[in-house]
């Protein structure tokens, strides 16, 4: 357990954020059943797990930080947050019921709640696990996202 | 090394969690009279039916996985503080090196007459949670009184009225949820759950609970008597210090620990809602029974007890309301404590009854609500626990696309740029 | 159009928006910086304001499913040959405002471009073309005062003879200047690196040197205008060359105006006025009157730098440019500048922009036939300027006697320029000719300084394809061979001015 | 048009003799070893150029001049007058070469020996610019009538025919000399002139050219700043003019001729400095930049003969075919080395030239490093 951490994290360089929101849509299209980023949105009322945040000049792109001691971990009753030997957290959206307690810890506002319909569960950024790369970091026009090694 | 932890929830995992990060060999003990590692917030879906394995918090894996030695079904009753040894109810001796109480909160029962009658229930366990669910169904139970509306309270009424059944609560103050919530907020979760079928009685109390061995019904201080196939008392829970008390710990509200969370007896730890914790906000030590506080303090604890220090960044008031449809969050204080304070409220989504509400002192954060849109309120969450200026953004905090850019560019400097995010990463500024 | 003049209703542009691809993600309406583009909460809709759109097309580039087109308003005048809806929109703005027509970026008039009607040459059997993926192919070019014969001292190597310092130009391709304030630092920063990397040169323009771009020294051209703006002995020092401005092919005659609201800390500090005030550029450079007095600034320069700077002198190409050229080169020029009538700018009035001066080619070809009349080509190196597309167009320049060419346009396109025309707003939704901080990190000079690169990649592939074809291994050996270029479709007046032959002969 | 003339398109045969101690040889060896190379041409051009011909009136400039009618003498003989004394004129003797007539009719051709006279230069103008502006001033002016060559003790012969043709014509045979050069043309689009065969000369300075300069623009464009008047439809003549220019007027080394017309590539260039040539790096630098447009590109092989030696040289790649070779004190330059074999059949050295590189062949008593311009 107390092995030396190897993660690669998604690091935001908002002195290049152009907020134009790429990073969420691509996001949102990468997860999605569709691979459509229309489709993604409308058909499965999907949201994105990155977040632009604009204020005048400023805007940054944000994700899950995966924290090095991440408090939703610490929150969350259900064990649907778990973290693995290298430190990525992991949100499992099967087991999450849904208490939002991630939501109410999380520095960044990194974890969402999903309440549409039927879908009560937290969702957050899971450095697209299947894909390999993230797409956000892939699809951002103004390298204001890059991928690299945990600092 | 030997590691003792009696307890077998949120503390005790994250005191495994914790001991693993810094020694990965020292024998690890826990003790619990529970047979399983479930999660305690979760026990009211147990009324509706949902799986047991679903209520797991962490299945037998992750014992095995941490190396740790499960005594389950055992109660630890005394704790020889010169031997170093616990004892527990079978007889049997189990020493320690380091020893964590993590012997949680017991449920909070006021002397009414009656309370002993068969059909009154607590619900802070798996285990009364689901003799309640069986009393239910063996005894057709139609109607059930609920003292308190608290969240143990409102959560078992809602679920209640999920399965069919009528639900009374009882509630001495004039509103739910009176020390989560400011008034606004106790009235839109009050309608919500009155939208559900759930009726209030509030400014009363329960005098007696009637019945001859069961329970029939209840008596108000008002006089008016309420049927009642069944009672759920959800007052409250205190911390549970029976066993550390054995020991000779100082215990005030409840067991009495430092900023690493060891008691004031050498070696021995405490932490979750056995325990009084520094409230962050007004800086007073008492119990703050939640569960993230729980595992945090487990964690420290166990970093501490593995021989690395760690001091513990205190305790904040966290409550959110997972089974209403409508989330409801809120931390720190909710209503302004003083003059000094300043209250911003956001109502530009009042139509859908929703709002947000920011109590501000001194340019620090202390407390919010958040009903309906809950999205990154983790962020107030931080900045009250940080003690981050925000007299520049102070309107800005209740707008729903507050953010970090609203935080200082310092901020993002060192938690984006730079990565600081471990533990003690996080304290005040 | 409530609360709007009844003209404001004729717009240009328009924004479609296909609704059921809008997936809500507010891009566009971040991304415009004109305010033509909104999200209305109540109907949970993106909307438009078709009146203020100026067809950048950032909404249409950036919406991540392609759901904006922008497109010409079909609502229209009259069919005119005459009243076009430009020229009834100009009426309306002027009885509305009272003003001059402010515009910015080059010429949109129709006048003749030549290049089009000039036609390379290619080798067939009597000669090889050259393979330049296989053999050597040089664009290597020198800028700066040369000489007629060099003098050997006995031992037949050594040469007695010195001339002035050159810049040594990896392909005859420099930035041309457009200065901190017009254009932002981001856009300056990625030319700087992208000269540095590919071993061409940038020009500062007249709004002075940056600190943070004085690593690029080497690779700078500092200019000197009418404003002097920013102009010290460090500023003149910190440069390969420098260059008087005189005149801009956008704007013969007038002078510039950076309006004080865009006067930011780091403009304020790098042109060495107060924050907020006007830079006003005169027309004319108040001391120079004369040909005399140029001669004399071109010397007080070059006596400040110790005779180790290229003195450039750049000028729009006006009806005599070829005797101004040559008053120039006596006046003591290393290199002349001359920006045609298609050259482009920040800020001018419409009337300037589209009606003075005369094309860079013909001013080319009469500029580089007098100073060869007049014996002096050798001497003096020649930039053309003024609406250079591709690496076509600068071939042709050079066979018509250019030495290299200013490309400035070029750059901002591969900046990611859309030519909208909004320049002189300030509002540059591509982070290009604008200071808004919000705006100008859109221009990322890191990725912008790449495609400079690529972009100068490209076109010296294309020039050495192009001289291979000829059977030409040295740009050297084009410079000025006419006879290497056919017209089509020009008189023979046009063909005598350009000094080339029509196709067939 | 301010251009009135394109670079002739061409494929040609060249062959040079050259004996560096000085002694005669006949115009037979030149006449077989051209002929050799027949093959090389289409009839339509070729010629001979000869030094140390004149032995008797070496010290006057000899004018071999064209004229298409005996009526422009007159003119050529006042255009004469006015800046030389005429000391001897006479026609130069032909034969008849019956498949000549086929092809064109002969000019006549004159030659004049001539002194120039002190008053006719123009204030700082040399003997030998008056003898170019003369030249240029008979081809400009004097309706056909031009000059073929002018230097002393030399002559061109030339005209439209193979080179046994106009061997014959001219009795090339019944020459002698030390330097000989010839040419056999093969041109694509220029038709049938005499003037236009090779070689061309200006003074005493011939050359014969097999190629294309495809800089021809560039160089005639450049030389015309320097006041040559390129009137003869070809690019063998800038190059002389180039030549003329970079040699004489100029006074640039050998070498640093030759680097100008086929200038090193620029990685070249680096690689004399990272060898430590630094001077040679600096020179070489410094005369692409200043003469950058005096560098003759495309397919060409050249010979340049003067009263002092022969340098044959190649273009930058190597475009055309170029032999050199040495038998005692006699150099070889040719496009085939069978031309070269037919007169000379065991040379001591054959050599192929590297591109760009001359061959610089001068008489013994001229050392290359020394001053040695012509005239």
């Amino acid at each position: 357990m107390s092995k030396k951490r190897k993660l690669m994290k998604v690091y935001p360089i908002e002195e290049n954020c152009i907020s134009c929101r790429y990073c969420e849509v691509a996001c949102t299209m990468v997860h999605s059943e569709s691979k459509d980023p229309v489709k993604a949105y409308k058909l499965e009322n999907l949201l994105p797990r990155a977040t632009v945040e604009v204020k005048e000049a400023v805007s940054l792109s944000l994700m899950c930080r995966h924290c090095k001691h991440p408090f939703c971990f610490d929150a969350c009753i259900s064990g649907a947050i778990m973290v693995d030997e290298n430190g990525k957290v992991n949100l499992d959206e099967e087991k999450c019921v849904g208490c939002w307690n991630c939501v109410l810890v999380c520095p960044f506002g990194a974890a969402h709640p999903m309440i549409k319909e039927e879908k009560r569960h937290s969702f957050k950024c899971d450095l697209c696990g299947d894909r390999g790369f993230p797409a956000c970091v892939e699809a951002c026009p103004n390298r204001a996202l890059i991928y690299d090694f945990e600092r | 090394m030997r590691y003792v932890i009696v307890g077998n929830s949120a503390a005790a995992v994250g005191c495994i969690t914790g001991i693993r990060k810094v020694d990965p060999d020292g024998e690890i003990v826990v003790i619990s009279y529970e047979d399983r590692c479930y999660s305690k917030p979760m026990i009211a879906d147990v009324l509706v039916d949902v799986p047991e394995e679903k209520l797991l918090y962490r299945d037998s894996s992750f014992f095995e996985k941490n190396g740790v030695e499960t005594i389950l079904g055992h109660k630890a009753v005394s704790i020889n503080r010169k031997n170093k040894v616990v004892a527990l109810d079978s007889n049997e001796l189990v020493p320690y090196d380091k020893l964590l109480i993590a012997t949680g909160g017991k449920p909070f029962v006021p002397p009414i007459n009656g309370s002993d009658k068969k059909g009154v229930f607590t619900f802070t366990e798996l285990h009364s949670a689901v003799s309640f669910k069986n009393y239910l169904k063996e005894n057709g139970a139609e109607e059930v009184v609920v003292i308190g509306s608290g969240f143990i309270g409102l959560e078992v009424a809602y679920f209640l009225r999920e399965i069919g059944i009528k639900v009374k609560v009882v509630e001495l103050l004039d509103r739910v949820l009176a020390r989560a919530l400011d008034r606004r907020g106790s009235k839109i979760v009050e309608n919500m759950m009155r939208e559900k079928g759930v009726e209030f009685i509030f400014n009363d109390t329960i005098e007696e609970i009637m019945g001859d061995e069961k329970v029939s019904s209840v008596r108000l201080k008002s006089g008016s008597v309420l049927r009642a196939d069944a009672v759920v008392v959800a007052i409250g829970v205190r911390p549970n210090t029976e066993l550390a008390q054995t020991a000779g710990v100082e215990v005030n509200k409840g067991i009495s620990v430092s900023d690493t969370m060891e008691t004031s007896v050498p070696d021995i730890f405490a932490a979750g809602d056995c325990i009084e914790c520094t409230d962050i906000v007004d800086g007073q030590k008492k119990p703050i029974p939640l569960f993230p506080l729980a595992f945090e303090q487990g964690f420290i604890a166990g970093l501490n007890m593995a021989g690395k220090k760690m001091e513990y960044l205190g305790g904040l008031v966290l409550n959110s309301l997972k089974f209403l449809p409508v989330p409801v969050l809120n931390a720190g204080v909710v209503e302004p404590v003083d003059d000094s304070c300043e209250v911003f409220v956001n109502d530009k989504f009042e139509k859908k009854g929703f709002y947000r509400k920011a109590i501000v002192r001194d340019g620090k954060l202390i407390g919010f609500i958040a009903i309906g849109e809950i999205d990154r309120t983790g962020i107030l969450t931080n900045l009250i626990r940080q003690k981050i200026d925000v007299s520049n953004v102070k309107e800005r905090l209740v707008e729903l696309d507050f953010g970090l850019v609203d935080l200082p560019q310092w901020w993002r400097e060192e938690k984006l740029k730079r990565d600081k995010t471990a533990y003690k990463d996080w304290r005040a500024v | 159009m409530l609360f709007k003049k009844p003209q404001v209703a004729f717009y240009p542009f328009m924004v479609l928006r296909d609704d059921y691809k809008c997936v809500r993600c507010k891009s566009c309406v971040d991304q415009c910086s004109f305010d033509a583009t909104y999200y209305d909460e109540d109907l949970n809709m993106i909307m438009n304001h078709h009146e203020n759109c100026v067809n950048c097309k950032r909404c249409e580039a950036f919406c991540p499913t392609d759901a904006i087109k922008v497109v010409r308003n079909p609502s229209t005048f009259h069919p005119d040959a005459n009243w076009t809806p430009e020229a009834i929109r100009d009426i309306h703005v002027q009885m509305l405002t009272g003003a001059v027509i402010l515009t910015s970026t080059g010429n949109d008039k129709p006048i003749k471009n030549y290049f089009d009607h000039l036609l390379l040459d290619a080798c067939q059997v009597t000669n090889p073309p050259i393979d330049p993926l296989r053999e050597p192919m040089e664009l290597k070019t020198f800028i700066g005062r040369k000489t007629d014969q060099l003098q050997f001292d006995s031992d037949g190597v050594s040469i007695k003879t010195t001339i002035g310092k050159q810049l040594e130009l990896e392909i005859p391709v420099l930035f041309s200047a457009m200065s901190y304030g017009s254009i932002n630092l981001n856009l300056q920063k990625a030319m700087a690196i992208a000269c540095r990397e590919f071993g061409t040169y940038w020009n500062t323009g007249e709004g002075g040197l940056h600190k943070s771009l004085r690593e690029f020294k080497d690779h700078t051209i500092v200019q000197v205008a009418s404003g002097r703006f920013g102009v010290d002995l460090e500023y003149l020092e910190t440069s390969a060359a420098i260059e008087i401005k005189i005149g801009q092919g956008a704007k013969p005659g007038i002078g510039g105006h950076l309006p004080g609201e865009k006067v930011n800390e780091g403009i304020a500090e790098t042109r060495m006025i107060p924050v907020g005030s006007d830079a006003i550029s005169p027309a004319p450079h108040h001391d120079i009157y004369s040909i005399e007095d140029l001669r004399q600034l071109i010397y007080a320069l070059k006596e400040a730098t110790n005779y180790e700077k290229p003195v450039f002198v750049k000028i729009a190409a006006v009806h005599n440019v070829a005797a101004i050229a040559c008053g120039i080169a006596h006046a003591g020029a290393d290199a002349i500048a001359i920006d045609g009538v298609r050259g482009g700018t920040g800020a001018t009035p419409k009337s300037l922009r589209d009606h003075v001066g005369i094309p860079i080619e013909m001013a080319i070809a009469a500029v580089d036939d007098r100073l060869r009349k007049e014996g002096l080509r050798n001497e003096v190196s020649l930039i053309a300027a003024g609406g250079f597309r591709s690496a076509v167009d600068v071939l042709k320049a050079i066979a018509l006697g250019a030495d290299a060419v200013y490309i400035g346009t070029v750059a901002k396109l591969a900046a990611g320029c859309t030519q909208c025309q909004q320049c002189h707003t300030g509002r540059c939704a591509w982070g290009i000719t604008t200071n808004d901080p919000k705006l100008a990190k859109r221009l990322n000079p890191e990725i912008v300084a790449e495609n400079l690169y690529n972009l100068l990649r490209a076109w010296a592939h294309d020039i050495k394809e192009l001289l291979g074809a000829m059977g030409i291994n040295a740009i050297e050996s084009i410079r000025g061979n006419r006879l290497r270029l056919r017209s089509w479709g020009l008189t023979e007046q046009e063909n005598k001015i350009l000094g080339v032959l029509p196709a067939g002969m | 048009m301010a251009c009135g003339c394109y670079s002739e398109m061409a494929g040609c045969g060249l062959a040079g003799i050259v004996n560096r101690d000085g002694k005669k040889i006949s115009g037979k060896f030149i006449y077989d070893s051209i002929t050799a190379m027949k093959e090389r041409g289409n009839g339509m051009g070729a010629g001979y150029a000869a030094y140390g011909i004149y032995p008797e009136l070496a010290e006057y400039y000899a004018f071999h001049v064209m004229l298409d009618d005996l009526d422009c003498e007159s003119e050529v003989n006042a255009v004469l007058n006015k800046s030389f004394k005429i000391v001897k004129s006479e026609m130069i003797p032909t034969k008849e070469v019956p498949s000549l007539y086929k092809k064109t009719k002969p000019p006549y051709f004159y030659r004049y020996f001539v002194e120039p006279r002190d008053d006719a230069r123009l204030p700082m103008e040399s003997e030998e610019d008056l003898v170019v502006r003369t030249v240029m001033t008979i081809n400009e002016k004097v309706k056909g009538a031009y000059v073929i060559s002018s230097g002393k003790n030399m002559g061109a012969f030339k005209g439209v025919g193979h080179p046994d043709e106009i061997g014959d014509f001219f009795e090339i045979k019944e020459y002698e000399g030390y330097i000989w050069l010839a040419h056999t043309r093969f041109p694509t689009n220029t038709p049938g002139w005499w003037g236009g065969a090779h070689p061309f000369t200006l003074l005493d300075w011939a050359i014969v050219h097999n190629g294309e300069i495809t800089s021809y623009g560039t160089n005639k464009r450049y030389v015309e700043m320097f006041g040559y008047r390129c009137t003869l439809l070809t690019d063998t003549e800038v190059a002389a003019y180039l030549f003329d220019l970079l040699f004489r007027k100029h006074r640039l080394p050998i070498r640093a001729v030759f680097m100008a017309m086929a200038a090193p590539f620029w990685k070249d260039v680096e690689h004399y400095r990272e060898v430590g040539l630094e001077k040679i790096y600096e020179m070489a630098k410094m005369i692409r930049t200043v003469y950058a447009p005096a560098m003759l590109n495309g397919p060409f092989a050249m010979l340049f003969a003067f009263k002092d030696g022969v340098i044959g040289f190649n273009d930058r790649i190597k475009l055309r075919p170029f032999v050199a070779a040495e038998k005692g004190d006699t150099v070889y330059m040719a496009s085939e080395e069978s031309a070269i074999r037919v007169i000379c059949e065991n040379p001591d050295r054959v050599w192929m030239p590297k591109a760009g590189e001359p061959v610089i062949a001068l008489l013994n008593h001229c050392k290359e490093e020394d001053v040695c311009y012509p005239a």
